[in-house]
């Protein structure tokens, strides 16, 4: 009988080492797994690169991670936001390298490494400076970029509801990047509100299948 | 003394709102075009689209019912109207990107008059480059229209020739709302469709650092 | 009051003129959308490219679409199966135009399509004949083909449910390429077994969002 | 006369069922391989996945029970276990193509040392080319299993230093299974993991068309 469900947060870290790369899910705190990212500090590996959509903000979740010092690198399409000075501080500082990515082409590279695609030309930032030195191309009359897919080691996303073969649904636009993130991960680890047994999710209904998931966290809702 | 009173942030919504026709799909950034929505008319289906993954967003939440998982692309708690649907971030760009956007309104640094637009970076050493969805929204909605104030604080124009900021997005917006005038950004050059009660053609020339055409006698 | 419901298969057609490529969903019969395929046969419009993945199989459906003459050249990934001998004898005599594409393709040239990218590298058929011809690159060790979109005039798609927004749910495994289709395509017409209110349908279980389909046809279940 | 007798394709097919861990995602396809399913251990988690739009496929409906929309990537009537899900061909190659597929199981007409396959085009004029999902499979599944006779109809090995037949799947092919043996497909060339009673290595050489290796003993 396989059993996704691993017992604690701390457990389902203990395979992440330094350097690794992890997706990390939300768009502002809706889908941000504030608890594995707590345990994730507390792990306390080294030298990462971390894509999110954003950079955190305050002094919780994404922000503390930044903070700690584990962090080498943040993929991502919108650091500065209210309330972002830990990264603000620690970019300016020159402590933390950023790669910005307009947030279509961020999911799209996740889709592309998901789905097993070498490249993809993107009409996105054509003519601008995030696609300088960037190699393009004219099809059809329109101008686009090449860009290269997103594949990480880790994913770490917030679902709603999962069971014990990784099965998630999620919770109204917490959803965002969760189901991407999964596919383009080797080692996907959701959290989530509600474990339920095998059956109760409609086959019709489920939004992540669970191949996409390796280790389903419960955490208080 | 000016003989005109610009109009406010609202009135620019209102005529962005009387553009929009029923079935369209929209789009409305961060800022001033988040305004419009307050003018849409009620009985029209309009259908608001937001980057984290919402299509069919309704009014802001009364206080007490704000929901944390319920959030626009400004991080402003939303409401869904019945007939909305959520979705992943995938879906959503496929939905900008693809051309399945109608209309999306934008603020801006700059326009030029071949309708490149400036509009999340202003390029000094110490700023940090924040792009959101701005970026796939210029390039990939049908119509792009921006909103914003026809000079900036020093009394410069924003309607240019030739951007002097960065470029974000290349020949990509339709039309402008300032405070002084909706212009369109057509192949002839920027139309001058409406302007402010009391200001002249002239004045509107002066404000303004691209060549305008007097279009608005026949809209 | 937006209103996509429209009122039947063959108004539904009115628009569809010669010379249109035209999406038609199902797996085999699952997902076929027999009812709007009769209308077209009915519409007469000639010289069309279907997309489908398979030719059509006895004497109903696509296959009767082929046998109509109205159809130039089908692009699909699996043409000749049980029953299929309506394609077959147009093939083998000539009268059909036949673009093989792997299934997986397929999939990804209408998700490019749908989602505005210029071009694709994907893994799937290098050093083979589907192959030849066409442009290649590796990238980090893997050899891949570039593939372009598949972009279509309209979409002929069966739902299970629909709403007057043009919000469906799909029915099991004949859900296939529906929702893909509707997304690639200018125009997307869905035949649905129930046509329901709106706000029935739960908008975490919505699986094609209005903003993908344009005409909703109500046929009997 | 031969003093073997070749496995039966249920014998074939139990072999490779042994072969398959718990908590794998599996694809078998069309034919042959599809029999794998009913060789399947019931105490452990295994997931079948079908390329149109189905994970966790359970055994064959009972009679009266067939439903329409309920189909594999043969077309066969199927049931969904509890905990499988449905979604669209778009999400079913991204598990294919993507790598999240541990394991499929293929037909061939022909196999080389290195790998290649020849398994759904013989290349005769009036073939005509019906690929479905089979070069998907070929390239995005972790691990390529191939069950097919030994021999073809005339005699003829299937399993050649070089194809004979179109190629359809460059070095994909990491184990074969036929009637007579398991070999797998290595760097070092293709070794033998199990023969059929009765068989001598000797005699399984000649009825192939590529150097084999024996290497039952460290199995």
């Amino acid at each position: 009988m396989l059993n996704k469900v691993t017992e604690s947060a701390a457990q389902a870290m203990s395979n992440i080492t330094d350097g690794a790369t992890i997706l990390i899910g939300g768009f502002g705190l809706a889908g941000q797994p504030a608890e594995l990212i707590d345990a994730l500090i507390e792990r306390n590996a080294r030298d990462l690169t971390i894509v999110s959509n954003n950079a955190g903000n305050g002094e919780t979740g994404l922000a503390l991670l930044l903070k700690s010092g584990c962090v080498r690198k943040i993929i991502c399409s919108f650091p500065r936001q209210h309330d972002s000075y830990i990264f603000d501080d620690l970019y300016r500082a020159g402590k933390i390298e950023l790669e910005v990515v307009p947030q279509g082409t961020l999911a799209a590279r996740m889709q592309a490494g998901g789905s097993g695609l070498g490249a993809i030309y993107t009409p996105t930032a054509y003519g601008t400076l995030l696609a300088e030195g960037k190699e393009t191309r004219t099809i059809d009359g329109i101008d686009y970029v090449l860009e290269y897919p997103i594949k990480a080691d880790f994913a770490l996303i917030k679902a709603f509801q999962g069971d014990r073969w990784g099965n998630l649904t999620y919770r109204k636009a917490a959803r965002n990047f969760g189901p991407i993130m999964a596919a383009a991960s080797k080692h996907t680890i959701a959290q989530v509100s509600e474990v339920v047994d095998l059956g109760v999710l409609d086959p019709e209904h489920i939004v992540t299948p669970g191949i996409f998931v390796h280790e389903v966290v419960h955490v208080g809702a | 003394m000016n003989n005109y009173t610009p109009w406010s942030v609202d009135e620019i919504a209102r005529y962005v709102a009387q553009d929009i026709q029923e079935g369209m799909y929209v789009n409305l950034g961060i800022g001033q075009p988040t305004k419009v929505a307050d003018f849409l008319p009620d009985d029209k289906d309009i259908f608001l689209h937001s980057e984290n993954g919402v299509l069919g967003m309704g009014p802001e939440p009364t206080v007490g019912e704000e929901d944390g998982d319920l959030i626009n692309a400004g991080k402003q708690y939303i409401t869904l109207l019945k007939g909305g649907s959520y979705f992943h971030h995938g879906d959503s760009f496929t939905m900008i990107r693809g051309g399945h956007i109608d209309l999306c309104v934008l603020g801006a640094f700059e326009v030029a008059e071949n309708g490149d637009i400036a509009n999340w970076f202003l390029g000094r050493p110490k700023d940090i480059p924040a792009v959101g969805g701005a970026m796939d929204l210029a390039v990939g909605a049908k119509k792009v229209y921006v909103m914003m104030d026809h000079v900036n604080r020093n009394g410069a124009p924003k309607i240019v020739e030739k951007l002097k900021l960065p470029i974000t997005g290349k020949k990509c917006v339709n039309r402008i709302y300032t405070d002084l005038a909706v212009i369109d950004v057509t192949d002839q050059g920027l139309k001058v469709r409406k302007m402010v009660d009391g200001l002249t053609f002239t004045e509107l020339q002066t404000k303004t650092g691209a060549k305008l055409i007097d279009n608005t006698q026949s809209i």
